[in-house]
């Protein structure tokens, strides 16, 4: 009908089934169209970055595994890499080796996530989201093996990692690894090529090159734009300049892209944990610092790939144990940046899918 | 002797329809009205059946339950700003007469005439109704489905917000 | 510390100089440091310019210095793949007043809201600037050194240090808030905004 | 830790127990076992007895033939008009007692499927997903819907502020009328219909578009905004899908010359054929319209809960909220009678229902389209509001049309033409594919003449990494 | 003049047409005394329906079997009824939400659109 009505508000959220977590949007709607929508963020918010100013650079691991709690060990090498810079500690190269396959093994995690509620919030009743979850659950065992602990991980530490995996984890790992190309093929079939996933999906909260790289969009959602940024290549940290993987890119940017480009992540990410696996050498696994590192007065901005983007850290140091200032940069909350633009004039179905493409983490976001 | 079910049926229905309308009178909201003349269609098309009429029980189902009355609701939901309450104008006494006086005008007809000729049964009417409407009434049938088609296009032609008109552009 | 792909300060300032002489007022081997009011215009030539084709503003912070506040722009080139560290600093704290990136980097919308929220910088020129994480009303900006330290004695936890010397005068942290009397509000709710969330919307 | 153990999480640890149904049955003790080995052999030979009764005809319009309820309650109108009562007591008898009986009757499969219906989707949903499903609570999970119940009935009802409460109160009932209703001219067996129908066909249309105004109403009256779009989108989506279900019942109408229900079921039982191979476009359609009209996925837009929460009935809590997830059920069910009824073959299956009571017959069809319903829910996404219009509209409504005058055309020949049924009928059903395939074919092509319908890109591999002018170079 | 339990328990004619007309009644008074345009309409249809019963009434109780009318020409008359009542609804409500539009009122009593 060609009426238009009143518009009226709309709020999703804080408690609602496809915001992940107490994320509100509040959306002004003119029948099934948004007009327009402001996001409200906060209500996890924890007030890390002043509570790390009274904690030792240590101390503050877990905090980062609150902070982005589907991918605990990216945010933990995030802030060990930062701190070693600043303050020039040496990594054993079996510790970088560690990194390299806990980092990729929590990214086919924190993706098969991503990917499982995306379909959920198109509509398909938590059936892929189980069957990605079937590949978490063993990664998460694995996790689980080594350092006791399956989401909050608090498993780096500055010089290296907290503890050597136990000898079963190396045949558990192999198991995993082999198996997990074709779990993926199988997801592949299965939504790939699904009309309805792909009438849903193409062509739907496109993002323009421009547009990713201007509002400082990184991750996925940066790569899904047609822009082939991965910081494991373009800055590489740890051992991933020894590794041999591609970078995927999307062509439309739209949500299908930003989907694809996590979903042939999972290939790369098995093929480095391939590598990592016969490169590994023996050694220790942590080198020694002190129990109060002081790094020299000065500031670092250092950043890592995690599996929602760029995730940085920014570290201010007045030559005492405690950081000075202490700023995470979250991918997820900046990933936000375009929101209102993709939302507007966008049916309320098409922004819940948009949202979910975005693959936000609402610990991140409020930290 | 009829069969206790249209006994029971028919003062059934009969309270249905008469206590449901006069609740669409007595009701504040429109759409408590609303919903009151729904259960009154409803029961009259009970009370349809129990004059073996099922062919068009079902349509006055179909049509009144069903159509008229959602696109009444689309009516008042598309003036969202009108008021929703169901008041009377200065009309109602002399209309409650004109009620009053039709009630027992047509009651002292019906009571004071004698009925001749017994209840006829029709098995099924759904065929002769169909046989006539092709045969016999055909061209009335050929003008309803135009008349249909016209009010159709009328009433799209009516609540099209043209483009063009200034007055009204917020045309989408 | 500079990092790998992190162009010096010095070389960035030269070049920069050369196009908009005066505009930078410190500069060391990590960074360059421009005037407040001038912010718009240098991230605009370090976007424009081929040299640095400073494409992405990669991360807005700030840091307070107890005198003045010290906004920084971590900017980087993806097809150069460097970055650049660009700071600048308030005149004061309060108010304390920086130019919003947010004409030149759409990035920077949250990102400013953010440190307005936290650290109380206000962003001239940012086009919906409100407190992102805490609700409006709330007293001060909690990052800032001084946050314990408020204006008749309130504190969000405690009433106050008990070493804390009750008489000295202490620094308004939001002056509005001092003038209208309001002290803190818990709900979250301010007199705007609870119009909104009144009835007559529904509570969807 | 041996190398191949893992950290035991409660699911492996169920998985590494489990044991199958036969291990467990073996287990029983030895009295139990032999008791119930002779009661399986007494159960066969009398089934061999009831067999050769069948056969023999002895068996027919008898009081205790349960193939056929409907023969006891003939044994039983004619056992009170032959006792002598005064007829005015022997008339209300055989009016009232039938009635009642086949009104508990409905309403207690209808009931019965309530208790095991939750149970059933939630177990099968789990398998489907890689899961145990509801297992705690009874043997097999199986008291868990009345768990659910119980627990539904002890909640607060909360009645929103604001709420228009007469409008809020009255829609949980008024959906569950249709719902009921529409059992009553399902014919069960040949002679066990609640109500045999001349309309049958235009009672199932009427009662199917009686919801729509309850859902308004819980919608309405909620006032919550949820609420509203929830009942909007489940309008919009029942007015238009009521269409295709009308015309596509009407095919049906049109081949079988009857708009009665048992009627339908015996024409398909003597030609031998059912509709579903002669017009399974019109099938297909009834099965997308019915699960619009139902809301199940892929159509479950007026309560997507990742968008609208629960649609229209998001504000109502405890029994309230039960009371729409029951008519949810039932229908669902009902659809499938409705399905199994008009185009699978009703309660014959080529036969067999001389031997199996139809009833039975006709549960097992409705719970195989009950479980494509959950297979369905278990693997595809929702539409989108405008996507599902459009589709029917655009693509239903048309080409369902067009494929009832077809329809109508081949049955006007039918009736003139004397030739053996398989010849027509087959005629009739190649006809049919032929022209549904083609005539999708022909309209999608006609519909999505600018759209591409191509393969979506794989994504591009690289690692030259880059910004803007890498990734010019990287789509050419 | 039948007895009294006859006139309750034997349902014929005059007790339909009694019906009707009430209900005639009822619309007519719904849509004298209502204010809102879309009450009216409500009047209307249950006047159109009063009339309906009267008509199947009169086709299930013949008065004259002798005549060249069939058993069901008032079922063929309803149909008629059925679809100019559809009609009427559609236009009619479709006018309202027009007048809503110019006015944003449905309230009859301030619509004047044609006054002077």
């Amino acid at each position: 009908m060609t009426t238009s009505t009143e518009p009226y508000v709309l709020n999703i959220g804080p408690q609602h089934p496809s915001t992940h977590g107490v994320f509100r949007l509040r959306v002004v709607m003119d029948g099934e169209k948004i007009k327009d929508l402001d996001m409200i963020v906060g209500y996890l918010h924890r007030s890390m970055e002043k509570l790390a100013e009274e904690r030792t650079f240590t101390q503050n691991i877990p905090f980062t595994d609150r902070a982005d709690y589907l991918a605990a060990m990216t945010g933990n090498l995030g802030l060990a890499i930062a701190v070693e810079r600043l303050a020039g500690v040496e990594v054993p190269e079996r510790a970088e080796y560690l990194r390299v396959i806990f980092s990729e093994l929590q990214r086919i995690a924190s993706h098969a996530m991503a990917n499982g509620t995306l379909i959920s919030d198109a509509g398909a009743w938590q059936t892929p989201l189980l069957y990605m979850f079937r590949e978490r659950e063993k990664i998460l065992d694995l996790f689980e093996m080594t350092c006791g602990a399956r989401l909050t991980t608090n498993y780096m530490r500055i010089g290296g990692v907290a503890f050597d995996p136990p000898v079963e984890f190396w045949p558990a790992l192999q198991e995993l690894v082999d198996e997990l190309p074709d779990r993926i093929d199988e997801y592949h079939e299965l939504l790939v090529s699904n009309e309805v996933f792909l009438a849903r999906t193409r062509g739907v909260g496109v993002i323009s090159p421009e547009d990713a790289v201007n509002a400082s969009l990184t991750g996925p959602v940066l790569r899904g734009s047609g822009i082939p940024w991965d910081l494991r290549k373009a800055d590489p940290y740890s051992v991933y300049d020894r590794m041999d993987f591609d970078v995927v890119v999307g062509k439309s940017g739209d949500v299908y892209d930003r989907f694809m480009v996590r979903m042939s992540e999972l290939y790369q990410s098995v093929k480095i944990i391939k590598q990592a696996i016969s490169q590994i050498p023996s050694g220790a696994h942590k080198t020694d610092i002190p129990l109060a590192l002081r790094p020299d007065e000065g500031e670092i901005y250092s950043r890592i790939e995690s599996p929602r983007g760029e995730i940085g850290f920014f570290l201010v140091s007045d030559g005492g144990p405690f950081p000075y200032r202490f700023h995470l940069r979250a991918p997820s909350l900046i990933n936000l940046s375009l929101l209102n633009e993709l939302g507007r004039d966008a049916a309320l179905s098409d922004a819940i899918v948009t949202l979910g493409s975005l693959d936000i983490v609402v610990g991140e976001i409020d930290r | 002797m009829d069969s206790p079910g249209i006994v029971i049926g028919f003062y059934m229905m009969a309270g249905l329809v008469l206590g449901s309308g006069t609740l669409v009178f007595l009701a504040r909201n429109l759409l408590h009205a609303l919903a009151f003349l729904v259960i009154s269609f409803l029961g009259m098309a009970g009370l349809f059946l129990t004059l073996s009429a099922d062919f068009i029980a079902m349509a006055q189902i179909l049509i009144y339950a069903g159509s008229i009355s959602v696109l009444m609701v689309f009516a008042v939901m598309l003036t969202p700003l009108a008021s929703r309450d169901n008041g009377n104008t200065i009309y109602v006494l002399p209309g409650l007469l004109a009620a009053g006086g039709i009630a027992t005008f047509v009651g002292f007809l019906a009571l004071d005439t004698s009925w001749s000729g017994p209840a006829t049964d029709f098995t099924t009417t759904i065929d002769l109704i169909g046989n006539l409407l092709l045969g016999k009434y055909v061209l009335a049938f050929e003008i309803a489905s135009v008349l249909l088609l016209f009010a159709l296009i009328g009433a799209i032609m009516l609540v099209q917000i043209s483009p063009s008109d200034p007055e009204e552009g917020e045309g989408r | 510390m500079r990092t790998a792909t992190q162009l010096s300060g010095i070389f960035v300032s030269q070049v920069l100089g050369k196009s908009l002489p005066d505009i930078v007022t410190a500069v060391t081997d990590e960074w360059i440091e421009v005037a407040p009011d001038r912010v718009i215009e240098a991230l605009r030539w370090l976007l424009d310019s081929d040299e640095f084709d400073a494409a992405q503003l990669s991360n807005l912070t700030a840091v307070d210095r107890h005198t003045h506040i010290e906004v920084i722009y971590h900017l980087q080139s993806l097809d150069l793949n460097h970055q650049l560290v660009v700071k600048t600093r308030t005149h004061g704290m309060d108010p304390a007043v920086v130019q919003s990136a947010y004409p030149v980097y759409k990035g920077a919308l949250l990102q400013e809201r953010e440190v307005y929220d936290l650290m109380g910088v206000r962003f001239e020129g940012h086009p919906d600037l409100r407190r992102l994480f805490l609700w409006d009303g709330f007293p001060g900006h909690p990052l800032r050194k001084d946050f314990l330290a408020m204006p008749g004695r309130i504190t969000p936890g405690l009433e106050g240090f008990p070493f804390e010397d009750k008489d000295k005068p202490i620094r308004p942290i939001n002056q509005e808030n001092v003038e209208a009397g309001v002290a803190y509000v818990v709900t979250g709710e301010t007199d705007e905004n609870r119009a909104e969330t009144d009835l007559s919307e529904g509570r969807g | 830790m041996s190398s191949d153990t893992r950290p035991a999480t409660p699911m492996s640890r169920q998985i590494a127990e489990h044991r199958s149904l036969l291990d467990r049955a073996l287990g029983l003790p030895k009295l139990v076992l032999v008791a119930l080995s002779v009661a399986l052999i007494g159960f066969v030979i009398s089934q061999i007895l009831i067999g050769y009764m069948v056969v023999s005809g002895q068996l027919d319009g008898k009081w205790y033939d349960i193939r056929d309820f409907g023969n006891a309650m003939v044994s039983l109108s004619d056992a009170i008009n032959s006792s002598g009562m005064d007829s005015r007591i022997a008339s209300t008898l055989t009016y009232l007692i039938p009635t009642l009986l086949g009104a508990t009757g409905i309403v207690s499969v209808v009931g019965g499927w309530l208790l095991i219906g939750p149970w059933a989707e939630r177990r099968l949903l789990a398998k489907f997903q890689i899961r145990q499903g509801p297992n705690r609570t009874g043997p097999f999970g199986l008291l868990q819907s009345l768990a659910d119940a119980l627990k539904l009935m002890q909640k607060e009802i909360i009645i929103p502020r604001g709420a228009d409460r007469f409008l809020y109160f009255a829609p949980p009932i008024a959906v569950f009328i249709p719902a009921i209703l529409g059992w009553a001219p399902i014919p069960w067996s040949p002679k066990m219909s609640y109500a045999d129908l001349d309309v049958g066909v235009l009672f199932v249309i009427a009662i199917s578009s009686l919801g729509v105004l309850a859902v308004f109403m819980a919608g309405w009256a909620s006032n919550n905004h949820y609420s509203l779009l929830g009942a909007m989108r489940t309008i919009a989506m029942m007015i238009s899908y009521e269409i295709p279900i009308s015309v596509s019942l009407l095919a049906v109408v049109l081949l079988t010359g009857s708009t009665k229900l048992s009627e339908i079921v015996m024409w398909q039982s003597e030609q031998g054929v059912w509709l579903i191979m002669l017009i399974p476009f019109a099938a297909l359609a009834f099965l997308f319209a019915s699960t619009a009209e139902i809301n199940r996925t892929p159509n479950d837009i007026g309560e997507a809960e990742s968008e609208i929460v629960a649609g229209f009935y998001t504000e109502y809590s405890g029994m309230k909220a039960g009371l729409f997830m029951a008519v949810e059920l039932g229908n669902a069910i009902l659809v499938g009678a409705l399905m199994s009824t008009f185009f699978l073959g009703g309660y014959t299956f080529f036969g067999l229902e001389t031997w199996i009571p139809g009833y039975l017959i006709l549960a097992t069809k409705i719970g195989l389209v009950y479980f494509l319903f959950v297979w369905i829910r278990a693997t595809l996404p929702r539409f989108r509001l405008d996507q599902l219009m459009g589709f029917a509209w655009k693509f239903l409504i048309p080409v369902s049309i067009a494929l009832m005058f077809l329809t109508a055309i081949e049955s006007s020949i039918l009736v003139r033409w004397d030739a053996p049924s398989f010849l027509s009928l087959g005629l009739i059903a190649l006809v049919n594919v032929a022209a549904a395939v083609g005539l999708t074919f022909v309209w999608m092509r006609v519909l999505f003449r600018d759209t591409d319908l191509s393969a979506p890109p794989a994504p591009i591999l690289t690692r030259k990494m880059g910004g803007l002018q890498a990734a010019k170079v990287l789509r050419g | 003049m039948t007895g009294i339990s006859e006139l309750i328990f034997e349902i014929g004619l005059v007790h339909y047409l009694i019906v009707s007309g009430s209900v005639f009644g009822l619309g007519t008074a719904i849509a004298l005394g209502k204010r809102s345009a879309i009450a009216v309409l409500m009047g209307i249809e249950l006047m159109l329906n009063g009339s309906i019963l009267a008509l199947l009434a009169f086709s299930r109780f013949p008065q004259n079997t002798s005549s060249e009318a069939g058993l069901v020409d008032g079922h063929v008359f309803v149909v008629f009824i059925l679809s100019v009542a559809a009609a009427e609804a559609a236009v009619a409500l479709a006018l309202s939400v027009l007048v809503y539009r110019k006015r944003e009122t449905v309230d009859l009593d301030r619509i004047n659109l044609m006054r002077w």
